[in-house]
């Protein structure tokens, strides 16, 4: 089996169940110091999504960027916007195509990151969702099995979270309170993570 | 808060329905929760299509800019806060006449992030798309940093340009380039005397105390350059008409189009006091004001003060500024 | 006092120099003390000539306009005070096109003396004239003192029909019955939230708390029916609309315009949340909106507030309503 | 001698004289309850209408309308107005002709008292300059000589102001205040019996 059509949206109904669960601790995660939508963002984004997914289009760039933008649907805060900016940056690498190897994902995904810093113009070290995913892609590097990629990513964003917790935010809302965000988990580095859970299943 | 609303959270879209039932001639509701404003009708089949986008709370900019020779489609936030990717791509789908898109807005963090967003997904199905974000408020970054600047009252006169060359005919890359000749061309300085509410807030954007004025201050209240006390309005003038020149100074035998705008609280009669020293500051210095904008263009709802913006014309820009252009807030030819 | 301007003595003459600045076009400036506007050019020869006038910081009344199809001249006092006879007596000596003129201001105590006395002097120089005063404010006084009440914003409606009756060319007789019949058509109600402050005197014209309203004050802060606390949009026009269906009942099948204003501080937005209400009221009681009219007509400077006034139409009213006018302040047609 | 152009630019004269004089008691009296610009406006008044003296017309009514307007020029308050409507009154009827006599005078004061009384809609008894006038006409009433008549006035006018100055205002700014104008005498009342003090010279 390979990254398809069927894979894709079998992928983004997990996350979005997964997302059912999830979404109250990411709210309550990002009112700490920012807005507390992070978890609504996630939870209707992914509603939207898995509304789409029953038709997808074969081509897998097409079917990328109509999830992208049902995710968009919902709600235009930060998570969201660059979530889906993720997103397309995949749909333009994988335009044309109705398949990808597994062993493409690493690549996908360190497109997205850049994409991700371009658009948000924030950097590694920030503690945001960035160093979660890079440090996920760096964990994913080499592998083929999308199981094995997804516990590797899970267990090298729990590393970060945990690592960076003590540090200040540097980007966004809650960058705006350095100070105190010291000691609060980044809650775009556990949506993150919730989102690999969703992804494993 | 003393404001004439319903539910804060219904403002906008109770402001759209209001809009939309008073000037059905002009603006038609689309797109998802109602947050697209287009000109009624399909498409101009072969026109390029121009859409901006920002917060609400600054009537008539910029959702009240749709219109012929003007504006296409706008998508519409909450006061003060983007509108959606997804907003922003139904606002292009629904002015997509073949021939290509301006996303052309002011510069603001979050819609920029969202217009770049939404101009990929564009481009992901084919139509080919350009962004010119209008920076003209000196007051926010000094020169060097020129193209950081967030957009104000400016952003009227890009629309006009961009929209008359757009409504002429002319192709995307023309409509492009002639839209960043006009954000070049353009300068804007503002006071405010007060703050205002956002509904959802239900308190002032910020604090000045009552005999104080801040000079360069933005329309959501962004810090300006100079807080002090209040002084004349000749005074008031020179200031901002100093910095403008200061920044892209004007001279003998120019031709200029000036913009003396209210935040919205601001009276009339004070502008027109306004208006009497910047006639004075561009006759000494030689120059020709051409069409004059005094009123309501870019406003802060409810707040006091007023901005200046300096629009230095050539001939190709005076044309297009006098072009015919027709909305419910502004008439012209 | 938070305005923009600099010796208050001088805040109306400061004001009309820069009106006239940016609009030579439109207005022209003459009289004692510059204090009469006009349109430019000579009167129009056989048309009777409208003139109005009253006190200054209700921009666009009285002044704004004057313009084809409305006004032809405006005698100006200071801020909320009559002008004198003499300028009056200038304003219509500067538009007596040998077919009688037609005084139309609101009605006010010290602008009636005023306008009566000019009106004699005119008719001593074998000029004939005829009064027509607005009384639309149903707050100012009881159904049985009708004529004593005062002119609100009202005036733009009587200015408009009368104006394109005049531009028609029918004589003095017809268009003094018009504008009366303009005036019996019209009712109007306002409410505000603040206060302004006249520059001269330099305090608030009235105080009234931060959670408070009060529902048919005048635009000098005149008392109104009722002060209370502030209520949601929907309420506030419920509240007006039904005083005003109890004044003059509209029914089934009536044709009617309105007229939804700022006092000034109002920002637009506000008003379409007030429009959206002000059609539903109508469309429940089967009458049909013709030409809705939603800004600022008639202000009090910063005040915030709001006013609005209905026209019941009929096929001369109507027509006349549509036909064409201009001014700085509105086109139509 | 009958009234005439010269005799009446003679009596304008004369006032404007005595105005320079008393303007400033009538600012006085005025600013105690009122907004203390009579003395002005009658100064400035009569001022204008001396300028226009050397060029009257010969027809009465054109005259006197002539001296109204340039009296008018000068001001917008309410004894201004109010004394313009007299003059008009007077031009009114006196138009046409060169010449009137002396004894002409009372009803051509009733006429300007009746004209006041309309455009005012004030009532004798208010404590306006409308008692002054009214007194005055009933001491005319039957005079013939001008000099007599302007002493009658006066005689009238100050038994007027003396005996009403313990009454109320009861119109105009000084009626906002009826309670406190008891005890002042009446600006109007006053500018009156100046006025008359002036025509007798
Ligand atoms: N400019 C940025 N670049 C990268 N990540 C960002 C940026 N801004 C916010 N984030 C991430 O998004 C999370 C907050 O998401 P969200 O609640 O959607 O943002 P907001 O409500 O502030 O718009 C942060 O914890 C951070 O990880
Ligand atoms: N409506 C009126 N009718 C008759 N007399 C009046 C009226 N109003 C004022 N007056 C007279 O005018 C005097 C005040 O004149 P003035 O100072 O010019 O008035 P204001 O400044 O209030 O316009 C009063 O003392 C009174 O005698
Ligand atoms: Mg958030
Ligand atoms: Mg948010
Ligand atoms: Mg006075
Ligand atoms: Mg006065």
């Amino acid at each position: 089996m390979a990254l398809d059509k069927q894979s894709l949206a079998a992928g983004f109904a997990r996350v979005a169940a997964h997302m059912e669960k999830a979404s109250d601790h990411l709210n309550e995660l990002d009112g700490r110091l920012g807005d507390g939508d992070l978890g609504v963002t996630m939870l209707r984004g992914s509603r939207e999504v898995a509304k789409v997914l029953p038709d997808l289009p074969d081509d897998l760039g097409k079917a990328l960027m109509t999830c992208a933008q049902a995710f968009t649907r919902a709600s235009g805060s930060s998570f969201g916007t660059l979530l889906a900016a993720a997103l397309l940056s995949a749909a333009k690498t994988l335009k044309g195509r109705t398949e990808a190897p597994w062993s493409e994902i690493p690549a996908l995904l360190q497109g997205a990151l850049d994409r991700m810093m371009a658009l948000g113009k924030a950097n590694l070290g920030d503690k945001t969702v960035l160093d979660a995913l890079a440090a996920s892609i760096k964990a994913m590097q080499g592998m083929s099995d999308p199981a094995a990629m997804a516990s590797a990513g899970i267990a090298a964003t729990e590393t970060t979270i945990a690592a960076m917790k003590d540090q200040p935010n540097k980007i966004g809302r809650a960058g705006n309170m350095a100070a105190r965000s010291i000691g609060n988990e980044d809650p775009g580095q556990v949506a993150w993570l919730e989102l690999l859970h969703g992804v494993k299943g | 808060m003393k404001k004439i609303l319903n539910d804060p959270f219904a403002y906008v879209d109770e402001t759209l329905e209001g809009l939309c039932l008073v000037y059905p001639e002009y603006y038609e509701r689309t797109g998802t929760g109602g947050r697209v404003i287009k000109r009624p009708g399909p498409a101009k089949k072969g026109k390029v299509g121009i859409v901006s986008g920002g917060g609400s709370g600054h009537l008539p900019v910029f959702t009240g800019y749709v219109g012929q020779g003007l504006v296409d489609a706008c998508a519409i936030g909450e006061v003060f806060a983007s509108p959606s990717v997804e907003q922003m791509v139904e606002a292009m789908k629904a002015t997509d006449g073949g021939a290509g898109i301006l996303r052309l807005y002011g510069n603001y963090g979050g819609d920029t992030m969202n217009f770049d967003m939404a101009g990929e997904m564009m481009e992901m199905e084919d139509v080919p798309t350009t962004t010119v974000k209008v920076t003209d408020d000196i007051a926010s970054r000094p020169k060097t940093e020129i193209e950081k600047r967030r957009g104000v009252a400016g952003i009227v006169y890009a629309y006009k340009i961009a929209g008359a060359a757009a409504w002429a005919g002319k192709d995307l890359a023309e409509v492009t380039r002639i839209a960043q000749k006009a954000v070049d061309a353009v300068r804007s300085i503002g006071v405010a005397l007060t703050p205002c509410t956002v509904p959802q807030a239900g308190r002032p954007t910020f604090t000045i105390a009552d005999d104080e004025m801040e000079i360069g201050m933005g329309i959501h209240g962004e810090p300006g350059s100079r807080r002090g006390k209040l002084l004349p309005a000749d005074e008031i003038a020179k200031e901002m008409l100093d910095a403008l020149q200061a920044d892209r100074p004007v001279g003998k035998g120019d031709r200029v189009s000036v913009l003396v705008n209210s935040l919205g609280g601001t009276p009339m009669e004070e502008l027109f006091i306004l208006y009497r020293k910047v006639k004075e500051y561009f006759d000494t210095l030689g120059a020709t004001i051409v069409m004059p904008l005094v009123g309501r263009f870019a406003c802060s709802m409810e707040m006091q003060g007023a901005s200046f913006t300096v629009l230095k014309l050539d001939a190709e820009l005076e044309e297009l500024l006098k072009a015919p252009a027709d909305c419910a807030f502004w008439k012209v030819g």
